[in-house]
C-alpha cells in the first residue's frame, strides 16, 4: 500500500468549501483505488479533518510521517497549516498538495524576487491567488474599455487582514496601477458575516469600479448583500475559494455579476471529454449519481490525478517515495490527467517554478430569480448560471515568482 | 499493604527547611525525579507522533502555566493570552532573524519583550476588575493581532516569518527527537521556577490580592504594583511558550493566534485547576490529548454498526467535535474544580486508606 | 427580664415538665456531618427544639455551632458538605438532604453567620427579599414593624454594602423577621452590637417568640443573655452535644458559670489578669 | 515601654478632663485633627480629633454606625478622609496609600473578617511579612541562588513564634477560609501582628467569641501591648474587656466624639450611659462590678 | 457629509442589534455571573430553527417566528436542566468553561443538522429594504430594533421592580444567601437562560435574514462582548446604549480611516480602542454597578 496522508477541514471555520473540495479528493482517491491504484498497488488514504486548526494537522501530520507507514505524499488545505508544514515536508520530502494557493507556495528554491521560505514540496493545483487576480485585472482593464468607461477605472483590495485574503494584495495593486487602474487603499472586512453597510457605502461614495473579494463565501456573501441594498454598484472579483454555485445560492441576486476564477474548464453541467470520469468518480460516494457537485468538488478531483499521475510515474522510475514524486512532477508539459481531459486545466511545474497553472479561466455568476430551491434545482433551471468569460493567460514573469 | 513505605502514614518534619520543600514527601519528590528520568527517555522508543505531542504540551504547558498565574493565582481573568503567545513567537523569530540574536538568547529574550508588552496591556488592571478587565485583555488579543497582521518589519506582515531552529554548538535541535529535550528541559526550569516564585514572597502577594485585594493593600502590598506585575509574569511564559512553539515549527503567521486559541488557554487551566501548578500542566495535556483521542475513538467508529446505523460517513468529524465539547462539559459536571483537585483527593484518599475521614 | 423556663426541677431528663406537653418542631437525630468528604465536623449530635419555645445552642469556636444549623436548612450543600448519618424532622418530616429552598419553604429561616446581607441592593430590596416566599398581603406592614425596631435602617437608604457591620447586623435579623417563618435559626444575632442593641435584639427575639409564635433556635456567644431569653440550652464541644437542660439548669451549673457566664456566683472576674492555666472542663 | 508620663493630647475636641500632665508631641504616636468623612449624604465622621500615645491601649466605642469602623479605616488608609488630616509618628500620612502605610507600622484586623479565604493559615500570616521580605520576583524564583529561601526560612520561624503565641499550631496548614468564625479571627489577629506593627488597629477582635475565648483574646491584646511593645487601638462593643484592658476609651456617636478619657470616667459620663448602654441613670448596671481600671501606661 | 450621516445611521441600527445580542448576555450575567460563550451559538440556533421552520415547513414567518422564540424558550429552561443544573454552587469560572464546551457542542451539532453551508432565509417582507433618513436599510434590522425597545423596556421594568428581578440579582449576588432566603437558584437560572435564549434568537433570526444562515453567524457572540463591557456587564439599559456605540463607533472609525487615515482595519479595531479608553475612566462602564469596597 502507499500511505497517503489527507487533511481536510469538514467541521471548521472553513468547511463550507473545505467539505466539497475534501469530498473531490476522497472520492477521486477512492476512484483510483478501485481502478487498480498506482500499478496496482493501492492507495492507503487517510482522511482527516483537523478542524481548521493548525495545531491538530501538525499532530497529525505527525503521525503520518513517522514510523514505518509514513505517508508518500499529503493532500493539504488551508493556509495556516500548509504553512506551518511546509519546513517539515521539506525536510520529510514528502510532497503536500494543497487548497491554499498562496503565491509563496509557488517558490521552491526560495530564491525568488519575494520569496523567502523555500518551499521545495509544496503543490497546488490551479492558479496562484496572485495569478487569479492578476488574470481578473486584465480582464478588468479590457472591460473597462468594452463598457466604454471613461477616465481612470478604481480599483481597491477587500478583505480581513490575514494571510489568505492578504496573500495576493501587493500583487494585485501593483498590477492594477501597471494597468491604469487608480488604486484606492484597501478595505478589510472580517472573515465572519457581519454588516458591512459601512464598507459598501464607502465604495459607493468612492465610486469604486472593480472590487477584489479576497475572503470566503461566508463573509463575501454579507459584502454582496450589503453593497445591494446600499445600491453601490461595483464590479466584484471573487477569488476561487470566494465564490461558487453555493454562495451564489446564499447571495440571491447579490451575486449577480460577480467574477470569480476557475480552476477546471467547465463546471458540473458543462461539457468535457473528461466529464465522463468525473460523474463516475463522483459515484464513488453518490451511488445514484444525481449529485450536483460544486466547483470546489472538481478542483479536489483535478488535484488528486495530479498527484496520482506522479505516483505512477514515480513507481516506474525508482518508487513511490516523495523525492521520485517531486521529480515526477517536472516531467509533463501542459499537463492534464489521462481521464479529465477537457476538465483539468492544462499544467506545468518545473523544478524552479511551482505555478503550476497560469491560465486564468474567468466566469461570471449570473443569479435570476427567488434562489430557495437546492442548488442543482436552481442550476438546472438556470436560476443560478456560472458562464464563462475569457481565458486569460497570465505570464510566467520571473519577478513574479512566489508572489 | 506490601510497600507501606511509598505512601507514609506521616511525614514528620523536624525543620521550617523541610516544611517549604516543594514536594511535599521524599516519596513524591523521588516520584517526579524517576518522572523526568523516565520522560528524558521518551525519543528513545516514541514515534514522532507521541513526542510531537508532548512537545506541544511543553510549550503549550508553560504558556498556560503563565495565564494560571493571571488567572488562577492573581484572579485576573485574561482572554487574550495567545496574542502574547504569538508576540513571543514573533519576537523570538525576529530577534533572531533581524538582530542575528543566537536563537538559544532570543528565547528568554523574546520572553522579557514579551513581559513589556504584558505591562503595557496590564496597566488597565490598575483600575479595572473581573470581567471588566477580561474584556480590555479582549481588546489586547485584538490589538495585538491587528499589530502583528500590520507590522511588516516585525512579523513579516500577513506572509509571516520563518524561524530558524534553535542551535547550540552547531547542533541544531531541529528533529522532534531532538527538540523534545529542549521543550522538557524549558518546562522543567519553567514550572520550577513558577514554583519557587509562588512560595515567596511576591507569589504570596499574588494570591493575597486574588483573595481579599482590599486586605492585601493593608498589609503593605502594592496592588497596582502586583496586579501589573502579574499581567507581565503571565506574559514572560506565554512569550516563553510562543518562542519555543516558533522554533519548532520554524515558520510563524498571524493565523495562529486567534480568540478560540485564547480560550484554550482558558480550558486549560480550568480543566487543570485554577491555582494549581501541576494542574497546569495536567490541563495542558488533557486539551491536547483530548482531540486526539475523540479522532482515534470515531476513527473505530467508523465503518462499524454505528457508523452505518447514524449514517456517519463524513459526519463523523461532526460527532468528533460533539464529543470533545461533550467531554469537556462532563469532565467539569463531575469534576468542577479541575484535575488538580481530583488529584489531591486522590492522595488524600491514599494517604487515609484503609480508614476514611 | 422574664425567664419563660419556669418549673426548676433539677434533675430532670431531658425535658422539662412544661414543656413535655409540647410538640417538638424540630429535632436532629444522632448526625454526621463532613465536609469535603473527609472533614468529620459533627460526630453524632442530637438535639430538639419544642414547638414555641427558645432554645440556646451553646459552645466554643469550631464546635460546630454553625455546622449544625446549616445542616438543618440545607445550606451545608453549597458547602460541600454533607449529612451522612443520622436524621433531622421538621414537624414529623425528615428534612434531610432538602434543596435549602424548599426548606425555607416549609418553614424554616436561617439568619446566616456574618451578616450575609445582599451588598449592592439597598436595605428595603433586602428586606423585600426576606418575605420572598411569602403570599400574603401582610409584608408592607411587617416593613413597618422592622423599621420600627431598626430606625437606623430606615435612614439608610444606600446600598447595604455600605452599611456599618451592626447595621448589617439589624438587616439581617429585619430579613428574617420578614419571612414570618415557624423556625428561625439564628446564628449569632447579637455579634457586633452595641450593648444597648444587644438588648434590643434580646428582646426582639422574645418578643418575636412571643407575639408571632415563632420557633427560635439560638446560637450566641452571649450566655447570660440566650440563657435568659432561652427555655432550655445545648452546650456543644467537638461535634457533639456535652450538656443539655432547661436554661435555669446550665445557669446554674458550676462549669456553664465558669466558662460561658464569667465566674460563678462571686463576683466577675477581670480581663485583665488572667492566667494562661485554665481548668479542666469536667464535661469532656 | 515608654516611662513617659502619659501625654494628654492637645487637640480641640479635648474633653476629658484629668488627664491633663505635661507632654511633648514625640510620646503620641498618632493623631488625628478634625477628621471628616462624608459619603454622599452620610456624615460618618464629624470633626474627630484625637491623639494615641505610644504604648496604649485605646479603645474606641459607641453605638453601631457611629464611625468607629471608619475612624479606623481613616488611620489605615482605607479611607481617605474628606476634610482634616491624620498624623503617624508625626508624619502627615493623610493621601498616603494604606500598603505604604503598612510598611510604616500600621496593621490592622478587620470586622467582618478579610483572610485570604484560600490561602493556608501559614501563607496568610507570611503575607503579613511582606514589606518585611526582601525577596521579589525576580530572585523567589531562583530560591536556592539568591538566598530567598534562607530569608523566608527567617521569617517562617518568626511567623512560627506568632502561632505559637496565638496557639493556632494545630490549623497552621489548613486553608484559612474552612476555618471557624472564631479562629479566623485569631488567625487574623496573627497575620496582623506578622507587620511587626507599631500601631495595631483591632475592630472587634472579640465578636463571635465566647467568654472563655474571650479571655484568651483579651490576654494575647494585653500581652501584644505590654510584652510586644505595641501600641493598640480597638474597636469593641464588650464592655466589660474595655473596661479591663484598655487605658484609655473614646466614645463616638453619630459620626462625632462624646467623651474620651480613663475608661471609669468615660462610663460615668451620662451621655455614654445613654447612648451606649441604653442606660436609664439609675438602672442597675453590669459595670458596677468592674474593677478598677488598668493603670495607664506609667 | 451624506455619508457620514449614513454611516451614523446605519451605526445606530447595526448597533440595536448588537443591543439585543448583548441584553441577552447581561441577562445571564445578571442572574448567575456566568459569562456565556456559547450565546452566538444560541443566535444560531435560533436563526436555523426559524429557518427551517419557514423553508421545510413553509410556514409564514409570522408564525414561524413565533414559534421559534417558543422554541427557543424550552431549549434555555432544557438547557438549564440537563447541563447547568448540576454546576449550580460550582464555581463560576467552571460553569464558563462549561458554555465554552456548548459552544464547541452546537457549533458541530448545527453544522452536522443544516450543513456547511450558508443557506437564505426565504424572502419575508414585501419590501426587503425600505428609505430610512436616506439610507436604504433592511427591513428586518428595524424590525428587530423595535422588537429590541420592548424588550429592553420590558427587562428595565423586570429587574427594578418585579419581585423576580428582585431574586434573580440576588441569585447572582451571592447563590447561597439567595436559597437561604427561599430562592430556587434552579428557578432563576432556567428562567434568565431560557429568555436569554429567546432574545438571542431574535438576533440570529435578524442576522441570518439578511446574510442569509451559516455556522459563523455564531461569531456575533464574542463580537459583542465589547458593548457589553461598554454599557456595563450588569445593566440592560447599558446593553443597548454600548451596543449603539460600538454600532457608532465602528462606522465612524470606518468613515474616518476611509476619508482620511486610510490606516486600514479602523472598523474592527477601533472600537478596542475606543473601549479601553472608556474604561479607564469609568472602569465599570457606562451603567454598571460598582463593586462595593468596603472593610
Ligand atoms: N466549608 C468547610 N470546609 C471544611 N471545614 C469546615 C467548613 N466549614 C466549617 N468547617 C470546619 O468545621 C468545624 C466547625 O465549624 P463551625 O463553623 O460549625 O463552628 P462554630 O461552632 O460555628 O464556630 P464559631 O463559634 O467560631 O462560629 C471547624 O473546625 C471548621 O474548620
Ligand atoms: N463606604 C461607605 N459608603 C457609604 N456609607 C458608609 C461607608 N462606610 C461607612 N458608611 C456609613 O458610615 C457610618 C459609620 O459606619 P462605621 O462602619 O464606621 O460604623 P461603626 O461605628 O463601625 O459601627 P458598627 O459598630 O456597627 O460596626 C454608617 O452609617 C455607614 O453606613
Ligand atoms: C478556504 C481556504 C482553503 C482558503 C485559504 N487557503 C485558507 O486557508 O484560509
Ligand atoms: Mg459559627
Ligand atoms: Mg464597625
Amino acid at each position: 500500500d502507499i500511505p497517503v496522508g489527507h487533511l481536510a477541514d469538514q467541521s471548521g471555520a472553513t468547511s463550507d468549501v473545505g467539505v466539497p473540495y475534501a469530498q473531490g479528493v476522497a472520492d477521486a482517491l477512492a476512484y483510483i483505488n478501485s481502478k487498480g491504484g498506482i500499478n496496482g498497488t493501492k492507495l492507503a488514504v487517510d482522511t482527516v479533518d483537523y478542524g481548521y486548526q493548525a495545531p491538530r494537522a501538525i499532530s497529525q501530520y505527525k503521525k503520518w510521517s513517522s514510523g514505518s507507514d509514513k505517508i508518500a505524499a499529503l493532500q493539504g488545505w488551508g493556509t495556516a497549516d500548509t504553512e506551518a508544514l511546509t519546513g517539515f515536508v521539506g525536510k520529510d520530502e514528502i510532497p503536500a498538495y494543497s487548497g491554499s494557493y498562496s503565491g509563496h507556495l509557488t517558490d521552491p528554491t526560495g530564491k525568488g524576487p519575494h520569496g523567502s521560505k523555500p518551499a521545495p514540496y509544496n503543490f497546488f493545483y490551479g492558479p496562484s491567488y496572485s495569478d487569479a487576480l492578476r488574470g481578473m485585472l486584465m480582464w478588468a482593464a479590457e472591460d473597462w474599455k468594452k463598457q466604454g468607461g471613461q477616465g481612470k477605472p478604481k480599483y481597491v483590495h477587500m478583505g480581513a487582514n490575514h494571510p489568505y485574503p492578504n496573500a495576493p494584495k501587493e500583487a494585485g495593486e501593483q498590477l492594477a496601477k501597471e494597468l491604469g487602474f487608480e488604486v484606492l487603499p484597501a478595505v478589510q472586512f472580517a472573515l465572519t458575516p457581519g454588516d458591512y453597510t459601512a464598507q459598501c457605502l464607502t465604495l459607493k461614495q468612492s465610486g469604486v469600479n472593480y472590487a477584489y473579494l479576497g475572503n470566503t463565501a461566508g463573509s463575501n456573501i454579507s459584502v454582496l448583500k450589503a453593497c445591494q441594498t446600499v445600491g453601490a454598484k461595483v464590479q466584484f472579483m471573487g477569488n476561487v475559494w470566494g465564490m461558487d454555485e453555493n454562495a451564489a445560492k446564499a447571495a440571491g441576486a447579490a451575486a449577480d455579476g460577480v467574477v470569480f476564477p476557475m480552476r477546471t474548464a467547465v463546471t458540473w453541467n458543462g461539457d468535457a471529454p473528461g466529464m465522463k470520469t468525473l460523474k463516475d468518480i463522483s459515484k464513488m460516494s453518490d451511488a445514484a449519481g444525481t449529485a450536483y457537485r460544486p466547483v470546489h468538488y472538481m478542483a479536489g478531483v483535478c488535484t488528486a490525478f495530479i498527484m496520482k499521475e506522479a505516483m505512477d510515474w514515480a513507481s516506474k522510475n525508482g518508487g513511490v517515495a516523495g523525492p521520485n514524486i517531486r521529480k515526477a512532477m517536472y516531467q509533463k508539459k501542459d499537463w492534464v490527467p489521462a481521464g479529465l481531459e477537457g476538465v483539468c486545466v492544462p499544467s506545468t511545474w518545473t523544478e524552479n517554478d511551482h505555478r503550476g497553472m497560469t491560465a486564468v479561466n474567468i466566469y461570471r455568476a449570473k443569479v435570476g430569480g427567488d434562489t430557495g430551491a437546492g442548488v442543482d434545482e436552481l442550476v438546472k433551471a438556470g436560476t443560478i448560471k456560472l458562464e464563462k468569460l475569457t481565458t486569460v493567460d497570465v505570464p510566467r514573469k520571473p519577478e513574479w515568482l512566489g508572489w | 499493604m506490601a510497600n507501606i513505605s511509598i505512601i507514609p502514614s506521616g511525614d514528620f518534619k523536624t525543620s521550617y527547611g523541610t516544611d517549604t520543600t516543594i514536594f511535599p514527601t521524599k516519596t513524591s519528590r523521588n516520584f517526579a525525579i524517576l518522572g523526568v528520568v523516565l520522560l528524558l527517555a521518551c525519543p528513545a522508543f516514541m514515534d514522532r507522533y507521541w513526542l510531537s505531542l508532548l512537545i506541544q504540551i511543553g510549550y503549550l504547558g508553560i504558556a498556560a502555566l503563565g495565564l494560571n498565574i493571571l488567572v488562577g493565582f492573581t484572579g485576573q481573568i485574561s482572554i487574550g493570552h495567545s496574542a502574547f503567545f504569538g508576540f513571543g513567537a514573533f519576537a523570538s523569530a525576529w530577534l533572531n532573524n533581524s538582530l542575528g540574536v543566537p536563537v538559544a538568547l532570543a528565547i528568554p529574550l523574546a520572553g522579557v519583550v514579551t513581559t513589556l508588552v504584558g505591562l503595557l496591556f496590564g496597566m488597565p488592571a490598575a483600575r479595572l476588575k473581573g470581567l471588566y478587565l477580561a474584556i480590555a485583555t479582549l481588546a489586547a488579543q485584538y490589538i495585538l493581532q491587528d499589530f502583528f497582521a500590520r507590522a511588516d518589519w516585525f512579523t513579516g506582515g500577513t506572509a509571516g516569518t520563518i524561524a530558524e531552529p534553535l542551535t547550540i554548538f552547531g547542533f541544531a535541535f531541529d528533529t522532534d527527537e531532538r527538540y523534545f529535550y529542549v521543550a522538557l528541559v524549558a518546562l522543567v526550569v519553567m514550572y520550577i521556577l513558577a514554583t519557587n516564585l509562588m512560595r515567596t514572597r511576591d507569589g504570596r502577594a499574588l494570591v493575597a490580592v486574588r483573595d481579599h485585594y482590599l486586605s492585601a493593600e493593608i498589609m503593605g502590598i502594592n496592588l497596582t504594583k502586583y496586579r501589573t506585575m502579574s499581567f507581565g509574569i503571565s506574559a514572560f511564559y506565554a512569550g516563553i511558550g510562543g518562542a519555543l512553539y516558533a522554533h519548532y515549527l520554524q515558520f510563524v503567521s498571524v493565523e495562529g493566534f486567534t480568540i478560540l486559541f485564547s480560550i484554550q488557554f482558558l480550558g486549560m487551566i480550568i480543566i487543570g485547576g485554577l491555582g494549581s501548578i501541576m494542574g497546569t500542566l495536567m490541563g495542558t495535556a488533557f486539551m491536547v490529548f483530548l482531540p486526539e483521542a475523540m479522532q482515534a475513538l470515531t476513527k473505530l467508529v467508523s465503518g462499524t454498526a454505528i457508523d452505518t446505523a447514524l449514517n456517519l460517513k463524513d459526519n463523523i468529524a461532526f460527532l468528533r467535535e460533539m464529543s470533545i465539547g461533550l467531554v469537556i462539559i462532563l469532565f467539569l459536571v463531575f469534576e468542577p474544580d479541575g484535575l488538580a483537585h481530583r488529584w489531591k483527593q486522590i492522595k488524600a484518599y491514599w494517604k487515609l486508606y484503609p480508614f476514611s475521614h | 427580664m422574664q425567664t419563660t423556663a419556669t418549673a426548676a426541677s433539677t434533675n430532670a431528663p431531658v425535658v422539662p415538665p412544661v414543656t413535655a406537653a409540647k410538640r417538638m418542631m424540630l429535632s436532629v437525630n444522632n448526625i454526621e456531618v463532613v465536609y469535603n468528604d473527609v472533614i468529620l465536623v459533627l460526630r453524632g449530635l442530637s438535639l430538639e427544639v419544642p414547638e414555641g419555645e427558645i432554645v440556646a445552642l451553646l459552645g466554643a469556636n469550631g464546635a460546630g455551632k454553625s455546622t449544625t444549623l446549616k445542616a438543618i436548612s440545607g445550606l451545608l450543600k453549597t458547602e460541600d458538605g454533607e449529612v451522612t448519618r443520622g436524621d433531622i424532622t421538621f414537624n414529623g418530616e425528615r428534612i434531610n438532604g432538602i434543596d435549602p429552598d424548599r426548606i425555607v419553604r416549609k418553614g424554616i429561616f436561617q439568619v446566616m453567620e456574618g451578616r450575609r446581607i445582599i451588598a449592592d441592593m439597598t436595605c428595603l430590596e433586602n428586606l423585600r427579599l426576606g418575605a420572598y416566599t411569602r403570599r400574603d398581603n401582610g409584608v408592607k406592614d411587617d416593613l413597618d414593624m422592622v423599621f420600627s425596631y431598626f430606625p437606623r435602617l430606615k435612614e439608610r437608604t444606600g446600598l447595604a454594602g455600605y452599611l456599618s457591620g451592626g447595621e448589617q447586623q439589624m438587616l439581617a435579623i429585619g430579613r428574617a423577621m420578614m419571612a414570618r417563618p415557624k423556625l428561625i435559626l439564628m446564628d449569632e444575632p447579637s455579634m457586633g452590637l452595641s450593648p444597648l442593641m444587644v438588648k434590643e435584639v434580646f428582646s426582639i427575639v422574645q418578643q418575636i417568640n412571643r407575639d408571632l409564635g415563632v420557633t427560635i433556635l439560638l446560637v450566641e456567644q452571649n450566655a447570660r443573655m440566650a440563657l435568659q431569653a432561652a427555655t432550655r440550652g445545648y452546650i456543644m464541644e467537638n461535634g457533639k452535644v456535652v450538656l443539655d437542660g432547661t436554661a435555669e439548669e446550665l445557669r446554674n451549673n458550676e462549669d456553664v458559670k465558669e466558662f460561658y457566664l464569667g465566674g460563678g456566683n462571686e463576683e466577675r472576674k477581670s480581663f485583665k489578669n488572667l492566667k494562661s492555666f485554665k481548668r479542666r472542663k469536667r464535661w469532656i | 515601654m515608654s516611662g513617659a508620663p502619659v501625654a494628654p493630647h492637645p487637640g480641640p475636641g479635648q474633653n476629658s478632663p484629668g488627664q491633663k500632665s505635661p507632654t511633648t508631641q514625640a510620646e503620641t504616636i498618632f493623631e488625628a485633627r478634625g477628621v471628616n468623612l462624608r459619603f454622599g449624604g452620610v456624615h460618618a465622621l464629624t470633626d474627630v480629633s484625637f491623639g494615641i500615645r505610644k504604648g496604649e491601649l485605646f479603645s474606641i466605642i459607641g453605638p453601631n454606625g457611629a464611625g468607629k469602623t471608619s475612624m479606623v479605616n481613616c488611620i489605615s488608609g482605607r479611607y481617605r478622609p474628606t476634610d482634616g488630616k491624620v498624623y503617624f509618628k508625626g508624619r502627615d500620612v493623610t493621601g498616603m496609600t494604606p500598603n505604604h502605610r503598612a510598611s510604616l507600622g500600621i496593621g490592622r484586623t478587620f470586622q467582618n473578617l478579610a483572610l485570604f479565604g484560600h490561602m493556608t493559615v501559614l501563607d496568610n500570616i507570611m503575607v503579613g511579612r511582606h514589606h518585611l521580605l526582601k525577596n521579589n520576583f525576580l530572585t523567589g524564583p531562583l530560591y536556592w541562588l539568591t538566598g530567598a529561601r534562607k530569608e523566608e526560612l527567617a521569617h517562617r520561624r518568626e511567623v512560627e513564634e506568632i502561632i505559637d503565641f496565638l496557639e493556632i499550631q494545630h490549623v497552621r496548614k489548613a486553608t484559612a477560609g474552612t476555618l471557624s468564625y472564631g479562629l479566623r479571627k485569631r488567625v487574623e489577629l496573627a497575620r496582623a501582628i506578622a507587620l511587626k506593627p507599631d500601631l495595631i488597629l483591632l475592630d472587634e477582635p472579640m465578636a463571635g467569641m465566647n467568654l472563655e475565648e474571650k479571655e484568651d483574646m483579651a490576654r494575647y491584646i494585653v500581652d501584644l501591648n505590654e510584652e510586644f511593645g505595641m501600641t493598640v487601638v480597638m474597636i469593641e462593643h464588650d464592655m466589660g474587656v474595655v473596661m479591663d484592658i484598655s487605658h484609655r476609651v473614646m466614645v463616638l456617636e453619630f459620626g462625632k466624639k462624646i467623651a474620651e478619657g480613663r475608661p471609669e470616667e468615660v462610663l460615668a459620663d451620662p451621655r455614654v450611659r445613654r447612648a451606649y448602654l441604653g442606660e436609664d441613670d439609675e438602672e442597675e448596671e453590669p459595670v458596677a462590678a468592674v474593677p478598677p481600671a488598668r493603670k495607664e501606661v506609667a | 457629509m451624506t455619508l457620514l450621516f449614513q454611516l451614523l445611521v446605519n451605526g445606530l441600527i447595526v448597533g440595536a442589534l448588537y443591543g439585543v445580542v448583548a441584553m441577552s448576555f447581561v441577562l445571564i450575567y445578571k442572574a448567575s455571573r456566568i459569562v456565556n460563550f456559547a450565546q452566538g451559538e444560541f443566535l444560531l440556533i435560533g436563526a436555523w430553527t426559524c429557518w427551517w421552520l419557514l423553508t421545510s415547513w413553509q410556514l409564514p414567518f409570522w408564525i414561524g417566528f413565533p414559534i421559534t422564540l417558543v422554541f427557543m424558550l424550552a431549549f434555555g429552561v432544557i438547557l438549564q436542566i440537563v447541563v447547568l443544573r448540576p454546576m449550580i454552587g460550582e464555581p463560576i469560572i467552571s460553569v464558563i468553561m462549561v458554555t465554552i464546551g456548548l459552544s464547541i457542542v452546537f457549533q458541530a451539532a448545527m453544522k452536522w443538522m443544516f450543513g456547511v453551508f450558508a443557506k437564505p432565509f426565504p424572502p419575508i417582507f414585501a419590501s426587503p429594504t425600505m428609505n430610512l433618513f436616506g439610507l436604504e436599510v433592511q427591513t428586518v434590522y428595524v424590525m428587530s430594533l423595535l422588537i429590541s425597545i420592548l424588550i429592553m423596556a420590558g427587562f428595565g421594568w423586570f429587574f427594578k421592580y418585579s419581585r423576580t428581578g428582585l431574586a434573580m440579582r440576588a441569585t447572582a449576588f451571592d447563590q447561597q444567601v439567595a436559597q437561604s432566603l427561599g430562592i430556587s437558584v434552579r428557578h432563576m437560572f432556567a428562567m434568565s437562560w431560557a429568555i436569554s435564549a429567546m432574545v438571542s434568537a431574535v438576533a440570529g433570526v435578524t442576522v441570518g435574514v439578511v446574510n442569509g444562515v451559516s455556522s459563523a453567524l455564531s461569531f456575533f457572540g464574542i463580537k459583542v462582548f465589547p458593548a457589553v463591557i461598554l454599557g456595563g456587564l450588569d445593566s440592560v439599559i447599558g446593553a443597548v446604549v454600548g451596543g449603539l456605540i460600538v454600532g457608532v463607533l465602528e462606522n465612524m472609525a470606518h468613515y474616518l480611516d476611509s476619508q482620511w487615515l486610510n490606516w486600514g482595519n479602523m472598523y474592527e479595531i477601533a472600537p478596542f480602542y475606543v473601549l479601553i479608553a472608556i474604561l479607564m475612566i469609568k472602569p465599570y462602564g457606562l451603567f454598571g454597578t460598582k463593586d462595593i469596597e468596603r472593610v
